[in-house]
């Protein structure tokens, strides 16, 4: 890469001139910026901005990095949030931290990179991995795994496999570097994602206690040391029109479209991070995301206590071309922030050369409340950082429930509308059916290309669950409910594992927030999600938003994808969906009743989406959870019931297990299509030896839980259910049959 | 018989972490003054008969939509003997 | 006293705190080696572990054969010290010229990560001592070039001379003759592609059959020991 | 500055997944009587001044035992202006 400075001249908009010359015009609009806006950093500043303070104001005041639109919404979380004493560190910081006992921590976070993923699926997934293991990193904890959670286009569709292929190898080839362990996801296809795939990455970290980190320039006299990749010109787009006025007749190296990611450098900059950390050299920390310098900068010093000096002309630059405005505001991958005591910089200096880590000291901490940029010898910013960082516009959206919405919610799956299979050998074909759709065939294409493997020994005898949920189907039925039942299932599936759920993270995916309509979604999800959590206990510890998911005025499903994290103070007792034996009982917790809108049965077979979502019932999920919990030393395995219901769960039972189960509704109220095919909440499928049904069953009915005696688990290779109209048998490799094709075939 | 090579380079604006880490392994092993690595592709192609008009239409769109990524990518097609 | 295995960290290693552990849990002193030092502090043994050194931005383990403590140990596995060198270390193996053949892109041009049946050749090298001949284990393999290729006089060499470790059961990527692992001629130097340092316990992986390399290679080094 | 290029070809007696997969592709989106497709890397390298015979040596030398490795490759150097 060529790094010899060309000297450009440069026409700097100082402080000074900017002071002199008010009545300059400024391209205030074209960088994104309403005229009441522009107006307010005049007032703030009491004079027009320089172009580096508008190149830092219009990134920082931009929806994505200021929340403008959500911001009134996402409150609640907090003023809602439930009494715990796991929150450590609450919403607001790069993520959320929570107490898992002995002195452990946990920090996990859900990030969406959307739109980069469509315009190239492999760098936009692998960038989007990047991006939120830098946020984890930068809370002090080591990064332990990563998810992701994916929605794509019509299975049909001919972009579709190219979108899945990129994104797919993009995530896996990010993460897989950094010898991070993806510990699973979703992976969904819907025609609303056709134009608006999905692409959302979570990362989970862990530390000491007195590890956790926050991001603050504090101590007057402290250095600010960047490190990591030299800073090029990507993501820069919208600044150019500040660029080409300042540029001779040479003009601008062109900038890169496309940010790609180097995971090598990401790998180098965790270990000499973590190296920084354990040898305690680090007062504040950033990572650099959106917004690059822009936002650490001000970020950092509104934090600490204010005052930060910068000289940007230190800053390393892979294309020396780059003007002050676009190096404040490229967001380069692969680069930190740290604000380090003058007795460590030698130190932190070597370790970074020691992981051949470019790192520079650009700026220190100084008594002056302003966050102050030069270039050589010119000022260039002098701003209050608070105003940059955290006094951005609000906006208090109109929003109004869509009218369509009552016709929709009417058109329930009737027996009219979505005939139900008449005979047992009918219901059978729709099992298959079901097991070969595109949202519940076999992931193993996708799964397999993760490593699950590396860093085996990071247990520390406790556990950690996290699961990522949602159906957006229920989103577009009812956005409050489909908020509450994205939780509720991520919620199940962490307590079906023996753990103790404690926390959340969400990514809000919604369409455009100035459609009053889509705002109305977004509002009802937030408060679905935040009413919630306080009844679950569950606080949310960090997010994102997604907006503008949409295809001209065609909006995503509204998506609230919800992370669950859980806790299991010994490792060994998990449980899984495979310990079962030959002769053991199956139980089937939970109660079901005729809930089929939205869910993969009326999807699958009817094409169908009406009617009103299932029913959402967070006490039960609560007991549920504890019984499950306080059984763990007597529960063989546990399988959760979501998308597709208990048929889909046995199956899955079967499929993924040497035995085989016969199973029958004897013991039940409802009818076995709707035993098998309804959604309905708070149930779980568990197995354990004979003679520990009745304490389990026991357990339940204390908790006010039903549950049925379904049969036992079989030596041989058969699903077999017995109906009032005859018995279900079905082979294991029956059931694999179009369930292992379907993924690959998709991909064809 | 044709024999047609095409190359392919990430665009000149866009990081290359590969080149890079080629040129700081040059480096090391003791080349000097080495300014800057970019790491390609080269697909070398063999058709049999000649490359008629029709074909070399086919091949120079499908070496700027499969071959190469013209989103971050670049491409160069020639025709040996 | 128990051996001292060391297990070098390159920039990019990512299995190197697993592969220690490992070597621990049979029953050897772990000692963690850093690709830019020369000190091979009196090893008895050293594992190069998986990952991806330097990115494997040029060819996996291209770059790594030319870090200064590979030169320790390219000149010391010729002398005899047991070198066992696991998915990316079998690469860096390959490149080095220790042990024969090369590693390619896999044939479905996929990265796969699977719990993979392996049948296990020989046990007379210093790293399978403790597993008997045809012994089928299940270990992860997880790689995006884990193809094994050599010429035909190479495989057949290596054949005839009893120098195929391990071979797959189940190809997972086109290896040749479905080769998972191979040995020098004086069989202490072994390049592997599946993990098994990771199915050390059936808590973190499929299985506990691959601690077996790790208790073999101790168990050659203590017997070497006493005679 | 001088501009060395360096190609890098799996031998031909070694399989090449990558190329046949491509071979495939441009077959079935149209291209007709593709009988070999093999894909490989370019490595284009700048150097700062002129390729004297010491940095020739040394990247030569370079080129076989870092770019390529000859138990599977072949290369090719050359000099661009
Ligand atoms: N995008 C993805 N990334 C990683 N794992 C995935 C992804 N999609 C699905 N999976 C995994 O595949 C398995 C099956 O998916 P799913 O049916 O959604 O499971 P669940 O019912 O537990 O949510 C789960 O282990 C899930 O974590
Ligand atoms: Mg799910």
């Amino acid at each position: 890469m060529n790094t010899t400075p060309i000297s450009v001249r440069r026409d700097i908009d100082t402080v000074e001139r900017a002071g002199s010359t008010p009545d300059v015009q400024q391209p205030w609009a074209d960088l994104g910026l309403k005229p009441d806006e522009y107006q307010r950093i005049r007032d703030i500043l009491g004079r027009r901005p320089t172009s580096a303070e508008l190149a830092m104001y219009s990134v920082m005041w931009s929806e994505h990095c200021s929340y403008k639109s959500s911001k009134v919404h996402l409150r609640q979380f907090g003023a809602k949030q439930p009494q715990t004493d796991a929150m450590l560190v609450g919403i607001g910081e790069n993520a959320g931290v929570v107490d898992i006992g002995d002195g452990w921590a946990v920090t996990f976070k859900v990030e969406s990179h959307n739109h980069p993923s469509f315009v190239e699926p492999y760098q936009g997934a692998a960038t989007g991995v990047g991006g939120i293991v830098r946020d984890i990193l930068a809370m002090g904890a080591r990064p332990l795994a990563v998810m992701d959670s994916l929605r794509f286009g019509a299975p049909e569709h001919l972009d579709t496999p190219r979108i899945v292929s990129g994104v797919v190898a993009g995530v896996g080839g990010y993460g897989n570097c950094l010898g991070l362990p993806n510990i699973g996801g979703e992976a969904v296809f819907d025609s609303c994602y056709q134009g608006n795939p999905l692409v959302n990455a979570l990362c989970v970290g862990a530390m000491r206690h007195e590890d956790i980190h926050l991001a603050k320039a504090s101590g007057v006299g402290n250095l600010v040391v960047l490190y990591g990749a030299r800073t090029g010109g990507d993501g820069i787009g919208g600044v150019s029109v500040l660029a080409s006025e300042t540029f001779d007749a040479t003009g601008p190296a062109k900038r890169p479209s496309v940010q790609v990611g180097d995971p090598f450098m990401e790998k180098l900059l965790i270990e000499c991070t973590l190296q920084m950390f354990a040898e305690k050299l680090v007062e504040g920390i950033q990572d650099l995301g959106g917004a690059g310098l822009s936002c650490a900068t001000s970020e950092l010093a509104s934090n600490g206590d204010g005052g930060m000096r910068v000289h940007l002309d230190r800053v390393p630059l892979r294309d020396a071309t780059l003007s002050p405005e676009e190096i404040l505001m490229s967001e380069s991958q692969e680069r930190m922030m740290a604000v380090v005591h003058p007795d460590n910089i030698e130190r932190v200096m070597h370790i970074c050369q020691r992981w051949d880590v470019t790192a520079t000291v650009i700026g220190e901490v100084t008594n002056a409340s302003h966050l102050q940029v030069y270039w050589h010898d010119d000022l260039i910013v002098d701003v209050p950082p608070r105003t940059v960082a955290h006094d951005g516009p609000v906006y208090d959206r109109p929003f109004h429930r869509p009218a369509w919405l009552d016709a929709r919610q009417s058109d329930e799956p009737t027996t009219e509308r979505c005939p139900r299979p008449s005979t047992a050998e009918h219901m059978r074909q729709q099992i298959l059916e079901l097991l070969a759709s595109a949202n519940l065939c076999d992931r193993e294409w996708l799964t397999s290309q993760y490593d699950r493997y590396v860093l085996g020994n990071t247990t520390t005898g406790r556990g950690i669950a996290v699961s990522l949920d949602c159906n957006g189907r229920f989103g577009a039925l009812d956005p409050y409910v489909g908020a509450q039942l994205a939780l509720s299932e991520a919620y199940r599936n962490v307590a079906v594992s023996g753990a103790t759920p404690l926390a959340v993270t969400d990514c809000l995916n919604f369409g455009s927030p100035e459609d009053p309509e889509v705002m109305w979604q977004f509002a009802e999800a937030v408060r679905g999600l935040a009413d919630g959590c306080l009844e679950l206990g569950t606080p949310v510890t960090g997010g994102n938003v997604s907006l503008y998911n949409q295809t001209a005025t065609t909006a995503i499903h509204p998506t609230p994808v919800v992370g669950v994290l859980g806790v299991l103070d010994d490792v060994r007792t998990r449980i899984t969906m495979h310990g079962a034996k030959p002769a053991d009982a199956v139980i089937l917790i939970g109660a079901t009743q005729e809930e089929f809108a939205g869910g993969e049965w009326a999807h699958v077979v009817h094409g169908h989406l009406g009617g009103t979502p299932p029913q959402v019932n967070l006490v039960a999920e609560r007991s549920l959870a504890s019984v499950i919990r306080d059984h763990r030393h007597l529960i063989t395995s546990a399988h959760d019931l979501s998308d597709g219901g208990l048929a889909i769960a046995l199956s899955e039972l079967v499929l993924r297990n040497d035995y085989g189960l016969d199973v029958s509704f004897a013991d039940t109220d409802a009818d076995a299509f709707t035993m098998l095919f309804s959604e309905s909440v708070a149930r779980a499928v568990v197995t354990t030896a004979s003679e520990n049904v009745d304490a389990i069953r026991a357990a339940c009915e204390l908790v006010g839980l039903p549950s049925a005696l379904l049969g036992t688990v079989t030596a041989d290779d058969f699903l077999s259910i017995t109906t009032a109209d005859g018995v279900i048998t079905l082979s294991r490799a029956e059931l694999a049959e179009g369930w292992s094709r379907t993924f690959a075939r998709i991909m064809s | 018989m044709a024999r047609i090579v095409v190359t392919v380079m990430l665009k000149p604006e866009i990081l290359d972490p590969q080149g890079a880490a080629v040129r700081g392994a040059l480096t090391r092993l003791g080349l000097s003054g080495v300014s800057d690595v970019r790491q390609g592709k080269q697909f070398v192609i063999d058709l049999d008969g000649a490359l008629d008009s029709e074909r070399e239409m086919v091949l120079t769109k499908l070496a700027g939509e499969l071959l190469a990524n013209p989103v971050i990518e670049d491409y160069q097609l020639r025709v040996e003997d | 006293m128990a051996p001292r295995i060391g297990v070098i960290t390159f920039p990019g290693s990512l299995d190197d705190s697993d592969a220690a552990r490992a070597v621990r849990a049979g029953g050897a002193e772990a000692v963690r080696l850093w690709h830019a030092d020369t000190d091979l502090q009196s090893v008895n043994a050293v594992v190069l572990p998986g990952g991806f050194s330097y990115g494997d931005y040029l060819r996996c383990g291209a770059i790594a054969k030319f870090a200064p403590m590979m030169a320790q140990v390219i000149d010391a596995a010729r002398e005899g010290l047991p070198v066992l060198g696991i998915c990316n270390g079998f690469q860096i193996l390959c490149e080095s010229g220790l042990l024969p053949g090369a590693l390619i892109r896999n044939n479905h041009l996929h990265f796969i990560c699977r719990d993979q049946r392996v049948k296990v050749e020989t046990n007379a090298t210093s790293w399978t001592a403790d597993f008997s001949v045809g012994q089928n284990i299940v270990i992860p393999v997880k790689n995006g070039e884990g193809g094994y290729v050599a010429d035909e006089r190479t495989l057949d060499m290596l054949a005839s001379e009893n120098r195929i470790v391990a071979s797959y059961i189940g190809n997972p990527n086109g290896s040749m003759r479905d080769i998972a692992g191979i040995t020098n001629e004086a069989r202490t130097v072994v390049g592997i592609m599946p993990h098994p340092e990771h199915a050390i316990d059936s808590l973190t992986g499929p299985s506990a059959d691959g601690l077996a390399f790790f208790t073999s290679v101790v168990s050659t080094l203590t017997v070497g020991a006493r005679t």
